[in-house]
């Protein structure tokens, strides 16, 4: 597949070009499309672009690893031939995502990726990993028409495909509903409760590198496209009504995703309700955004990127663990410190984050998420938020008390080669996520520096 | 900034830097890790030593880390961080030198020292916090360091404490970090400085300030195992004689007192914990938990398990103190309580570890006459007991002295019979180890015992205490010199008091 | 045989409350498009920058030059379903769907020529009225199909390399043409204005190919059989 | 009056048009025969592509003709064979091996 | 605009009525029949949008967006069945019971 490859990973990887603002159209006109970019969709690219290298070379690690130890011959040859085309695909789409400036051309990309990551996820050969493919291709293309539905309102309404442009339109008949549409769509494919249903045995029974791909990056996506759309773009639509159904959603996921977390047998399948819950930290901040302070992207970016980074690092641990022991039952991971000391040294710390401990990214997420809370006199967002970090807490400890626990007839298995690619990328995302909170300064420049940049091409 | 806030930084780093490097040490580089560790203790206690003369002389010493607009990280030293961080980095390195020759031979070193390491520099931290964020951030990454040193034998029994340790932490520092949220949406940015917020504060939020002082008193409360929050402590005794030895005498327990002193002293200042009447509310807390540690050390057993009920009630003395923050000999014994009931504390605990080591002895019932077997061990036990009972000439005297100085003087009467009854109680489920160990005979063998060519003991394990112990002995002797820890706290609470 | 066709679906206790949502979800949707006022479109403003954009119909236009970047994604979105097609399984055709004749295939090999012709002849003319590189495609896919059915013996034997540059010819040329924009009026996708009319041509040829081959691909299911091969024999050496 | 007369008409075939689109739409969904069920797609799909044509989209029609009815229709028909030949396939093997079932669940 | 009118409630109806579909079916190839109307729905209303009696007020943009939809439709039908054969061969059935798994496919399996 090399041929493949190589023209199209370096044609994709040119999507990153576009950040110095090439504009796409040949006319200054607004039937064109223009590509944009500001403070946090460079933030966004910036936490795709660090997770890529480090899934990519994680990705190397693990193929090479299964391929030297076959259990089914050429099985792991294909998944390997796949994955580097289809991963460069979804890459260059999440890239195209973050920089687009048009619905319409949104809509496209949001369908590559939904395409990718579900063809993605089907790599792995296991019955229930097709199950669950076939439902979260389903589940994607219900939210993509939901969201192709609600265009076609707004385009009624407006007439207006470019983003900057629709931000300055008063609200008019029928916006509300092509925003409701978009919205809906757009939870569907971000797994906000109670539509989080695909989202567990999706990302459980995939391969370890693309479970990371899928609950780092891919969820992320529309969840920063629904941000945008809310408080950036459709302001003038949001209620507060409408904020805390959003809010009690958020709540209903963190606190659902913790106890199915904390029910769950297997190790992958507790980082994926894990996600659940996480992602609903992202909705709590809903009711929490103050449009009127320049920074209210930063709660958000903040959790997105913590919890991106540390939720690769986990998944890749417990890939790595899982091609060690070959299996992931959590009862039975006693002693694997023995032989794998950094793997699991990198999810302890990609915990520590999860539970929003001080400096991790999503200590400053939470403080400002509870600050805003008290400040708006909504305190109870507040305790909410604490007591998901007590559940965090909860579910990452059961893996971590297991993982520490060194029996005295610990049988130590021989670390075999490429272990370096499988150990290293998931310490290095940890120790970034946990350290996000002394990066935040950085944060807040880029930000900041945002609003100079705003719009590229398109409109003149 | 000034030029000297480095100083700070490094001193952080002296002990973080070897942690680091420990951890990716092979197993069995024992001379490098031993050389590393002992150098690195007395790198830090060199600067810290420096610092304290700094601080004596007026040099200020400062770092900020802006993170965001109301979020900062601030290491600042004071006369009262000082005293801790003088108080841990003299610790640390008897600590080291003691778990060097407990551990020797057991599996999983490299682990273990690197997350002693970092224990260590966290607890500096802490010591040296400059706002209530930055101590947070250290107090959180406390629970995270020590709670591989609870679990570090791997038992169930070893993890179920853990989880009881986590579950009580955890949920203290929630609760700690909602409150520091809520205050500052209140009072803005706030730094750690004598006297507190301003009052007018205190009027515009009588209720919430007040609720946010409990919450926050709880939130630190937990890792000063102030009842009811206590349960993890006796529950934590399963980890190796060092780490408990550490626990109890600097790091956790420490921490919490330490919380208590700073949220009393430097956030909410003293005049404003007067207006707000919480002062009593502290006092009886305290004196609740002196009394019922107390009792529930006489009925145990098990000795490290007497011992931890031991540090629960003494560990109150510090809070009691600082409950009479307005009268200044109270304020002394308490503050100087921390640091008296550190070492004194940490000789017991290594005193027990000796005997757990050389001879398997666990219970109280079986240390009979072991004093002819290991007297250097049982001598330094019996000076840090008497400590406890507050005997003269001994440290622990000094301290209950000025208490009840400071009970006098505010006329709280019912401080003064806490302090007797306690005392009591101590000499109570102190003295009868004491007698059985010197004055009774040996019945019974012991139970796995190893024999040692030179000392009763490898020397590693008798140095500590020993060294400990005429400490004990020195402070308490020459409390009035100038280079005492008393004469430090004086220093400390004049400045306080002028406020 | 005709038994199993069927699959009866059962009774839904979800079935009442979903009709009686959609229902209403049908309600809401109708009755905010009634009262939507409709926006005037932007037929206005295509017209007015037709003359330069090197394609007569106005949809052409749109699709290939001012929303170019979205036709480039989406030419993506039929190569990633292939390579989806491919990752998930291999190639099985349903075969005998006709029986092979003489007939039939005599009848083939006059419809093919005459097909691949039409289908050229829509991308052509797809510059200046109805047309273009997917209908041009898929007319091209309908005679790969009509191959495929028709059982030709070659058919099995092309190489696989051979299929897969002929997927990624369409992305390829249009990427690689956008880029060259950017050598001469320093933006992507911005056509010089002299050649922009044959450059349109170029690319439309090259994505119909690409789809043709993509569609009829697709409709064989799957990867071909020494696809996997390739990959066994790879694992066995290794 | 001659456009009124053309306007009507055009209304008529409008109705008759939908009509036949929503019916062959539920005929679809709702029959028990999958064969059946794709075969009504394919004319749902060709009666579109009238309805592109009267909306002036002669593009749309073109497409919808060749992709829409002219692909995803033979794309449906040559799942559905080879699902089907799966099933008879699944059907003998439960018949000899009843260790079949317990690799679905 | 009577045309534009009854086309539109057209496209939501056939929405609607896919929307229904996709949930209640259970067989695998008729929810993938279902997405294909549902999406048929919102090519026509987008098209009506585009709609006018007058050829020279026609509007493109919709028309191409359309295009690019069937197109995008086409792809991620025919990715749809090659998944749904693949689940028939691993799983031996195509039929979901449901399309909320609650409570299924939770298994504890390797």
């Amino acid at each position: 597949m090399a041929p493949i490859l190589i023209p199209l990973g370096g044609g994709l990887l040119s999507f990153i070009f576009y950040r110095k603002g090439f504009s796409i159209s040949l006319l200054a006109s607004i039937v064109g499309i223009s590509l944009r970019t500001d403070g946090p969709s460079l933030l966004m690219l910036l936490m795709t672009g660090v997770t890529s290298i480090t899934i990519t070379l994680y990705a190397a690690g693990y193929f090479s690893f299964r391929i030297a130890s076959p259990s089914k011959p050429g099985r792991h040859e294909r998944q390997l031939q796949f994955f580097w085309p289809l991963w460069m695909i979804l890459l260059g789409s999440l890239n195209g995502l973050f920089l687009a400036g048009d619905i319409f051309n949104i809509y496209v990309t949001l369908e590559l990726i939904g395409l990718s990551a579900v063809a993605l996820s089907a790599l792995s050969a296991k019955p229930s990993s097709q199950i669950a493919a076939f439902r979260y291709l389903l589940v994607s293309l219900l939210g993509s028409l939901s969201y192709l539905l609600g265009i076609a309102f707004l385009y009624k309404t407006y007439a207006l495909l470019d983003l900057d442009m629709l931000r300055l339109v008063p609200p008019m008949k029928g916006a509300h509903t092509a925003f409701a549409l978009m919205s809906v769509g757009l939870m569907l494919k971000t797994a906000l409760f109670p539509m989080h249903f695909w989202l567990p045995p999706a990302h459980a029974n995939a391969l370890a590198p693309v479970s990371a791909i899928l609950s780092a990056l891919v969820v992320k996506a529309s969840f920063y496209l629904l941000f945008r759309f809310w408080f950036d773009i459709f302001n003038d639509l949001v209620t507060p009504g409408a904020l805390f159904v959003i809010g009690l959603l958020g709540t209903g996921a963190v606190f659902w995703g913790s106890i199915q977390a904390l029910r769950q047998h297997r190790m992958k399948l507790l980082i994926a309700y894990s996600t659940v819950a996480q992602l609903g930290y992202l909705f709590i901040a809903f009711p929490l955004t103050q449009i009127q302070e320049k920074l209210y992207w930063l709660p958000v970016i903040c959790m997105a990127m913590g919890h991106g980074f540390a939720k690769t690092a986990m998944f890749m641990a417990s890939g790595a663990i899982f091609l060690h022991v070959k299996h992931d039952r959590i009862n039975e991971l006693t002693g694997v410190r023995a032989y794998l000391p950094v793997t699991v040294f990198a999810y302890t710390i990609a915990g520590v984050n999860l539970m929003g401990l001080p400096p991790s990214g999503g200590f400053i997420a939470k403080w400002m998420l509870i600050y805003a809370a008290f400040e708006m006199h909504k305190w109870w967002w507040g305790i909410v938020i604490m007591l998901g970090s007590l559940l965090a807490a909860a579910y990452v400890y059961r893996v971590v008390s297991k993982l520490y626990v060194m029996p005295p007839d610990t049988i130590i298995i021989e670390k075999k080669a490429h272990s370096m690619l499988l150990e290293w990328p998931p310490l290095f995302l940890a120790i970034l996520s946990l350290i996000l909170g002394i990066l935040a300064p950085y944060m807040v420049s880029i930000l900041l520096l945002s609003k100079k940049l705003v719009s590229i091409g398109g409109i003149m | 900034m000034f030029a000297g806030g480095w100083l700070l930084v490094i001193i952080l780093l002296s002990s973080l830097i070897p942690g680091l490097i420990i951890f990716s040490l092979e197993e069995d580089r024992h001379v490098f890790r031993s050389v590393l560790n002992m150098s690195g203790a007395l790198l830090k206690i060199i600067l810290v030593l420096i610092m304290d003369v700094g601080i004596l002389f007026g040099q200020s010493y400062e770092v900020r880390l802006r993170l965001l607009v109301d979020i900062e990280l601030v290491l600042h030293a004071d006369p009262l961080s000082a005293l801790f961080c003088t108080l841990s980095s003299v610790l640390w390195l008897l600590t080291t030198l003691y778990a060097i020759g407990y551990l020797e031979n057991s599996p999983n070193r490299s682990h273990f020292f690197g997350f002693f390491s970092l224990c260590v520099s966290v607890t500096t931290g802490i010591a040296l916090a400059g706002n209530l964020i930055t101590f947070l951030l250290f107090y959180e990454m406390l629970t995270l360091t020590t709670y591989p040193l609870i679990i570090h034998r791997g038992t169930e029994q070893a993890l179920k404490a853990g989880s009881h340790y986590l579950i009580y932490t955890f949920s203290g520092g929630s609760i700690f970090l909602f409150s520091v949220i809520w205050l500052q949406t209140l009072t803005g940015p706030i730094d750690f400085m004598a006297g507190g917020f301003s009052p007018a504060l205190i009027q515009a939020y009588p209720t919430q300030m007040t609720i946010l002082f409990l919450f926050l008193f709880i939130g630190v409360g937990v890792k000063a195992a102030l009842i009811p929050l206590h349960g993890w402590l006796p529950a934590a005794m399963i980890a190796p004689a060092p780490v408990s030895a550490l626990l109890h005498a600097v790091a956790v327990v420490k921490a919490g007192a330490f919380g208590i002193i700073r949220i009393v002293l430097d956030v909410y200042g003293i005049k404003n914990m007067q207006s707000l009447n919480l002062l009593p509310i502290l006092g009886f807390a305290a004196a609740a938990t002196i009394l019922y540690g107390s009792v529930k050390a006489l009925q145990q057993d098990d000795l490290k398990r007497r011992l931890a009920y031991s540090t629960v009630s003494q560990v109150s003395y510090i809070a009691l103190g600082v409950s009479m923050a307005d009268q200044s000999a109270a304020l002394i014994g308490g503050l100087v309580h921390l640091v008296h009931q550190g070492i004194m504390k940490i000789t017991l605990f290594f005193c027990a570890g000796n005997l757990a080591e050389t001879l398997g002895i666990h219970k109280v019932s079986q240390m009979k006459g072991v004093a002819k077997r290991m007297p250097l061990t049982m001598l330094a036990f019996s000076v840090g007991a008497f400590g406890m009972i507050g005997v003269p000439p001994t440290a622990g005297f000094i301290s209950k002295w000025y208490l009840g100085i400071g009970s006098l003087e505010s006329q709280a009467w019912w401080v003064l019979a806490v302090l007797v009854i306690s005392s009591f109680l101590n000499a109570l489920y102190f003295l009868p180890i004491i007698i059985k160990s010197w004055f009774q005979e040996r019945d019974q063998p012991y139970p796995d015992e190893k024999q040692f060519d030179t000392f009763e003991t490898h020397w590693m394990l008798l140095i500590p205490p020993l060294v400990t112990a005429c400490i004990i002995l020195i402070i308490g002797l020459v409390a009035n010199s100038e280079f005492s820890p008393l004469s430090w706290v004086r220093f400390i609470v004049e400045d306080y008091l002028l406020q | 045989m005709s038994s199993h066709n069927t699959y009866p679906e059962r009774k839904n206790s979800l079935a009442l409350p979903v009709i009686l949502l959609t229902s209403g979800l049908f309600l809401l949707l109708s009755y905010t498009l009634l009262s939507i006022e409709q926006a005037g479109g932007l037929a206005a403003q295509v017209q007015s920058a037709l003359p330069k954009s090197g394609a007569e119909s106005p949809v052409t236009a749109v699709l290939l030059n001012f929303r170019g970047y979205d036709t480039l994604l989406e030419v993506m979105v039929l190569f990633l379903s292939i390579l989806g097609a491919w990752s998930i399984g291999r190639a099985s055709l349903p075969q005998a769907l006709i029986k092979t004749s003489t007939i039939q295939i005599s009848c083939v090999r006059l419809l093919i020529p005459l097909m691949i012709l039409i289908a050229f002849y829509l991308v052509w003319q797809g510059t200046r009225f109805a047309g273009g590189a997917f209908q041009g495609g898929s007319i091209l896919a309908a005679a790969g199909v009509l191959l495929l059915v028709s059982d030709f013996p070659k058919l099995i034997q092309i190489h696989s390399i051979h299929l897969r540059l002929g997927f990624i010819l369409g992305p390829v040329t249009f990427i690689l043409i956008a880029f060259y924009c950017i050598f001469t009026n320093k933006t992507f996708m911005a056509y010089p204005a002299a050649i922009v009319s044959q450059l349109l041509l170029f690319i439309e040829i090259a994505c119909a190919i690409s789809i043709g081959l993509t569609l009829a691909a697709l409709f064989a299911g799957g990867r071909p059989a020494q696809e996997s091969s390739i990959a066994q024999r790879k694992g066995s050496t290794l | 009056m001659d456009t009124a007369l053309n306007f009507y008409i055009l209304t008529f075939f409008d109705l008759t048009l939908i009509t036949a689109l929503l019916w062959l739409a539920y005929q679809s969904l709702s029959t028990d025969n999958i064969f059946k069920a794709v075969i009504l797609f394919v004319s749902f799909g060709l009666l579109m592509a009238l309805a592109w044509v009267r909306l002036h989209a002669p593009d749309v029609a073109l497409a919808e003709a060749a992709l829409g009815a002219g692909l995803t229709g033979p794309l449906f028909l040559a799942a559905y064979r080879r699902m089907e030949k799966l099933q008879k396939k699944e059907r003998r093997l439960e018949r000899n091996d009843e260790q079949e079932n317990d690799e679905q669940s | 605009m009577i045309t534009t009118l009854i086309y539109s409630v057209t496209g939501i109806a056939l929405f609607c009525m896919g929307f229904t579909a996709l949930i209640l079916c259970s067989h695998l190839l008729r929810k993938i029949l279902a997405i294909n109307f549902m999406a048929s729905g919102v090519f026509l209303l987008l098209i009506t949008t585009a709609y006018s009696p007058d050829p020279a007020l026609l509007d493109p943009v919709p028309q191409a967006m359309v295009l690019t939809g069937i197109v995008v439709s086409v792809s991620t039908t025919a990715l749809a069945l090659v998944l749904a054969c693949r689940v028939q061969e691993t799983t031996g059935s195509a039929v979901f019971k449901r399309l909320l798994p609650f409570r299924k496919n939770k298994g504890q399996k390797d």
